[in-house]
């Protein structure tokens, strides 16, 4: 056991920070909850192209850094703390990219990671439909051969990055005749977004910000080479790709601005003749908070460290993403109450402290435990696949 | 001992159930809510029109002399219709006071406007920067002598409604001496004509889209006539106010909680995943087990406090458990609500995120579950 | 709604008070958590038979007072408050005498009802089974025809009241043809333990006491008298039972005695300068307890109210016990926490506050959402009975 | 950055299992428990044997020089077995004292005693009636200076194997003037030799069956050379070893709770009920994936501490939430392998009972779970 970093871990963090310090000084961005996938700048995401930070774990052969898996882990865990607007490349350098990397064609890797990792594949993840949220192999959008294309029709909803993706990476079902069990006949693809017969239609999520989208497929002709891996087998990759879509600590972190302004206003901040952060009550909500906060880390560097050990980090995903939502929706709920009547402020409001984030993360942390694998669905993981209980 | 309504308030039920169904639905909720009014005038006016207004005041005053308790039963349904509007700043945070500490004349001058919908009043009690368990304590707003009548200087927060109000009670302090020994002492409660010079306010933006105001006052004069109860005794009236709007807000949370059950539950039946409806999860049927136990418990303890204020009994205890278990029972309803209702309820376009919003904004008005907690502590003679 | 007890129901509730208070002045009982299920007093029952308060809604006919369920309440509440010794009728007064005025012959009502009101007959429960356990329909012992007997064989388990009991009220399976369903071919009894082939043995709890027992049946010949109802519909008897089982305060106030003394507790004691109650931490927990005990009493009083129109209470029994056991169980672990150190100390120990009770109760509790219904159980009649989702 | 134990600890883990296993069956937990003694002093000699006692400490002192980190395992596996007896208290509250603030005299008097199993030490430091989130300040225990040394007065609470133990690390109060300022001043730590005159002890009946002592001391000697650290200077060692035993007691409810899920996974696959194994019920999976991420959670948490004490760094922070979390897991997944476990769990003769217990007294021991989290609140610079 060792809980510490490397030197040169600790180097690169601090590389890490310096930028993102001097991006915010130089007005970049201002630090907020839900950036990673929310947070649109090309502007951005060409910078950390720039450095080097996207695609930081894939093979040198392909352009990446060939780094490790820690080195990606500081580099989320920044990139979170701060708050940037990382979402242009956050999906495709979590999951896309790997995906590709282990199904893709030698001539998928050639073209697509190139374009990820000099932030311009902007990719959206086509996976949820109206009658598939967390029974994702009930999905009806259809993929149908035609000569060297195939056409798709259907329709997703809540794909992440949807309305500034330029890529959208998507299965779809490729033979209807594989309906039983359902999640045969089911294939995964990657194609360009200005392909004609896409409609995209943002989504009003309940905090009012459009980050999500529908997408309408309308006859939308795609060639061969856009399927990733092999046909009719998509559904047990996408099955390991969602393993790393809740594998990072943006499922901790996601509203970590939050945190950090909280602890700061209480110590700041007098309500009568105290600072806020004297009374018995509010001192014990922060430190229970940083409490749970700590156990989430340590649960999700683990996930890390098996994943630095090659594998899939199947279980301890789960474990980590559903006891981590958890921390933040208890984070926005107990901020709010710390914050009183203060609480119901909104950002453009006077008198809001902490720019309304305490509300906002309240209403937006809902979501934080359906994306990506409900809290129900992971625990029948654990205890299924983790403790061997009958299915 | 009895746990059901009366006849009669079944009827109220059900017929402010079906008017608000009808007069109220989500689109004009939503209009209403992105309006810079907050309240829509034509809706309001029908409501006085059945005598919502003037429910529990005397018929001398257009009123129909019902009860608390019958109040809370057309609360809970405003809840259930998130219904917005100045309803409990008028009635509960104007008409209840004057009722009980206004003179004739002030009763005369007030009320009959309040029972016929035409005048609004609003609170005007916390203060920038106060301590937020302790309003009255925390009050820094100065009432100053000035030939017959007073002057009045400083900012109150949160205030309701006050953008659209034709009154606002306001609690200043009277006598600074006073409050050296005892910060709720020498206060007192003044009702303020906003048309007068002197008052500036402003919308603040909120999670549950309720207009709460600053409202700045700037050498405001008010005749010595307007003060409500007795000089310096301030206190009185906010010690029989607040149990009354936690009381009231706990209400339009009990309504919010028992919506959102019934639309999770009729969602958990229809809602087909891996090839059955969701409700028959075992997990999902223990969600929505829990969640009935929170809206059944909270259903009784919000009666028992409003019957209590219906008998004139003292019911502090009674009231802070109410609102205690109100903010609780939301803060896991709607939890559970969201999980089983998917990412669809997290649209703007579904209509749980009313009932979200709402009862989050109920459980931070009128008192913390801290706060209410220690009242609790207080009355258990800890 | 009316929150209020009349005139006379507060008189009666003086009345038990001004009893129980000259008891425990007589020194008859100490008040103590559990004393409903374990404080065997055969002279507490032999005087509360003597005041008329066993069989209390029964009908006058037989001997009953023909009082409310109301007034039952109160009885029990201030029995419960008091921490008096009420098990050895507790049982039969509780459920067993309305399973016979319910589907008992007109002989049995004339010749048991009597012997329970006067305190005579301890009733014990024999439901579980080693196999079966919440699933109670699987049960084994069987109860064979043989001429004008039955001859029971088998074993119960967690008989309550299964140590000093002289009657036992069981279901046994008197059909094995009848086994699908399986909670078909079910039948109850009741009879005196005095019978040859029955063995009792205490099962130590985890707190050491011996309040249950196990029941072995090897041969044991009763007549066919014994059998309460109608053959082979004893489970769907024993159903409605349950919800009686599982309707009353005992379910909520089961170790009160240790909320009240924990109250006093702080009030009176200080650590260092100042007195516990002074705290803010204690206040806002014994709050809490306050609030959520009041919840559990007006879920439990709406109990009371179905059963006074006459319906049998199933739905809201099943919410109130489940509700309010979680209760108990957090009052006994929160007056741990707020006992600190001395929340170590049992009974007998030097130095032990309020008589070892957070401790004790600590592990006794342990058993509240099990018993009588586990909560898992309850939930589902809440699901699926209660709120019509698919069963 | 490796969470996974080095071979040498998987061997030590192994090894301790497996002799535990073999050693300390419930039976004689059993017998253990309701021994006055409360420990096996056959089994304790074996222990010695193999080097436990010393593990920690320097090889001329007859240790392995190994690690607290490596200590940390050993607890866990003492944690899973349940095994009775004083090792935190010699070990932990101790050896490890004596070796960081002992002289070259103190530590070649006590270290290899305690090595080789013959010395019992324990410590007693909290007293009747002090504030529990202030053992330090709350302080009574007298220590008078009188010729060449202490007369030391008063009583001391919960003192763990007081009745076994051969010496006592006792914080008496040596400067009262210090104290006026704060009262963790003026405070030092003696090694009180328990033959010496003027001690009585008397066992407390306790819920994990430890053996808790109250000792009290009337006109007991002890000798200049026998104070530990620096005179006045207590509150360094204090401040020292109640993050190590903070750990040290997390560690043996790591072990405790480890245990639990594992039996409870085992009988959830074995118990059938409604023809089906429970563990195939959403709910019981739902409870048994909870369980598993408390336990996991738990040990990083508590290896990131022990680590930090290995490393010398400071760790109060990380002890801190150790103990936090492992009184907050050890709540719930006690709570949950009971309600599994079903009536079987909550007889005497099951096994369940020994980690109910010993993780109950555990999370009573070393500190409440609101005064660690004072602590966290503290290092947050709150």
């Amino acid at each position: 056991m060792d809980f510490k970093f490397t030197e040169e871990q600790e180097k690169f963090r601090k590389e890490v920070r310096d930028f993102l310090e001097a991006e915010i000084k130089a007005g970049t961005f201002q630090p907020s909850c839900d950036a990673w996938i929310q947070g649109y700048s090309p502007e951005f995401t060409k910078k950390v192209s720039k450095k080097g930070w996207i695609g930081l774990t894939w093979p040198k052969e392909y352009g990446g850094q060939g780094r490790s898996h820690i080195d990606r882990l500081i580099l989320t865990e920044e990139m979170l703390r701060y708050g940037a607007p990382a979402a242009c490349h956050w999906f495709a350098d979590r999951q896309i990219g790997g995906g590709i990397l282990r199904y893709g064609s030698e001539e998928q890797k050639r073209t697509i990671l190139p374009k990820i990792m000099a932030g311009e594949a902007y990719v959206g993840l086509g996976l949820s439909e109206p009658e598939a949220g967390s029974d994702l192999a009930s999905l009806r959008t259809k993929a149908t051969e035609s000569g060297d294309y195939y056409i798709i029709d259907g329709q997703k909803m809540w794909t992440s990055c949807g309305v500034f993706m330029n890529h959208i990476y998507m299965v779809a079902r490729t033979d209807p005749n594989l309906a039983t069990p359902k999640h045969r006949g089911i294939s995964e693809f990657i194609f360009e977004t200005s392909l004609p017969g896409i409609t995209i239609t943002p989504t009003i999520d309940i905090t009012g910000s459009t980050a999500w989208a529908e997408v309408f497929f309308d006859g939308v002709k795609i060639p061969k080479t856009a399927m990733i891996g092999e046909k009719n087998r998509g559904f047990y990759q996408v099955v390991n790709q969602l393993d790393y879509e809740r594998a990072g600590l943006e499922r901790l972190m996601g509203n970590y601005p939050l945190f950090d302004a909280i602890i700061k206003f209480v110590k700041e901040t007098k309500w009568g003749n105290n600072y806020i952060s004297k009374d018995p009550l509010v001192r014990q909500k922060l430190a229970q908070l940083r409490t749970e906060f700590e156990i989430g880390r340590l649960l999700t560097y683990r996930v890390v460290m098996v994943m630095e050990e090659g594998k899939a980090p199947n279980v301890e995903a789960a474990m980590a993403k559903q006891y981590s939502t958890g921390f933040e929706q208890h984070l926005a709920s107990l901020s709010m109450e710390i914050l009183g009547e203060y609480g119901q402020l909104m950002a453009e409001s006077k008198y809001a402290p902490i720019l309304g984030m305490a509300p906002h993360s309240f209403l937006g942390s809902k979501g934080y435990s359906l994306q990506a694998g409900s809290t129900e669905v992971l625990r029948g993981v654990i205890a299924t696949r983790g403790l061997g209980l009958p299915a | 001992m009895n746990f059901t309504l009366a006849e009669e308030q079944e009827m109220l039920k059900k017929m402010a159930r079906d008017f608000l169904a009808d007069k109220c639905p989500k689109t004009l909720v939503k209009e209403v809510q992105a309006d810079a009014k907050g309240c829509s005038p034509e809706l309001w006016q029908e409501m006085a029109g059945l005598g919502w207004m003037g429910l529990v005041l005397p018929e001398k005053f257009g009123g129909s002399a019902m009860s608390f308790l019958d109040l809370a039963v057309l609360l809970e349904e405003m809840g259930r219709a998130a219904l917005p509007g100045p309803f409990i700043s008028t009635v509960v945070t104007g008409a209840l006071p004057i009722l009980e500490f206004g003179t004739d004349e002030q009763k005369q001058k007030y009320l009959p406007g309040i029972s016929e919908g035409k005048t609004i009043f609003t609170l005007a009690l916390t203060e920038p920067g106060g301590n937020p368990n302790d309003d009255l304590g925390s009050i820094s707003v100065k009432a100053s002598p000035d030939r017959d009548g007073y002057v009045i200087n400083g900012i109150k927060l949160f205030v309701p409604d006050a953008h659209i109000a034709d009154f606002l009670l306001c609690f200043a302090r009277t006598d600074e001496q006073a409050a050296v020994k005892n910060g709720h002492n020498g206060l007192t409660a003044f009702i303020l004509d906003v048309k007068s010079p002197g008052i500036s306010k402003a919308v603040l933006k909120t999670i549950g889209s309720d207009k709460l105001c600053e409202v700045v006052f700037d050498n405001l004069r008010v005749p010595k006539e307007n003060i409500l109860g007795k000089l310096n005794q301030g206190r009185d009236l906010y010690q029989k106010m607040m149990p009354q709007a936690a009381v009231a807000k706990s209400c339009i949370i009990l309504g919010s909680i028992q919506q959102m059950l019934e639309m999770t539950v009729a969602y958990a039946k229809e809602r087909v995943q891996y090839d059955k409806p969701i409700g028959s999860f075992q997990v999902i049927q223990h969600y929505c087990a829990n969640m009935a136990t929170d809206v059944d418990g909270l259903r009784f303890a919000v009666y028992q406090a409003a019957w209590k204020l219906s008998e004139g009994l003292p019911c502090l205890q009674e009231a802070a458990i109410a609102k205690v278990w109100a903010n609780e029972a939301f803060g896991r309803v709607s939890t559970l609500a969201h999980q089983i209702h998917g990412a669809i309820g997290v649209t703007i376009d579904h209509d749980l995120q009313f009932y979200t919003k709402q009862g989050a904004a109920a459980a931070l008005s009128f008192g913390s579950s801290d706060g209410w907690r220690e009242a609790v502590a207080w009355e258990m003679g800890l």
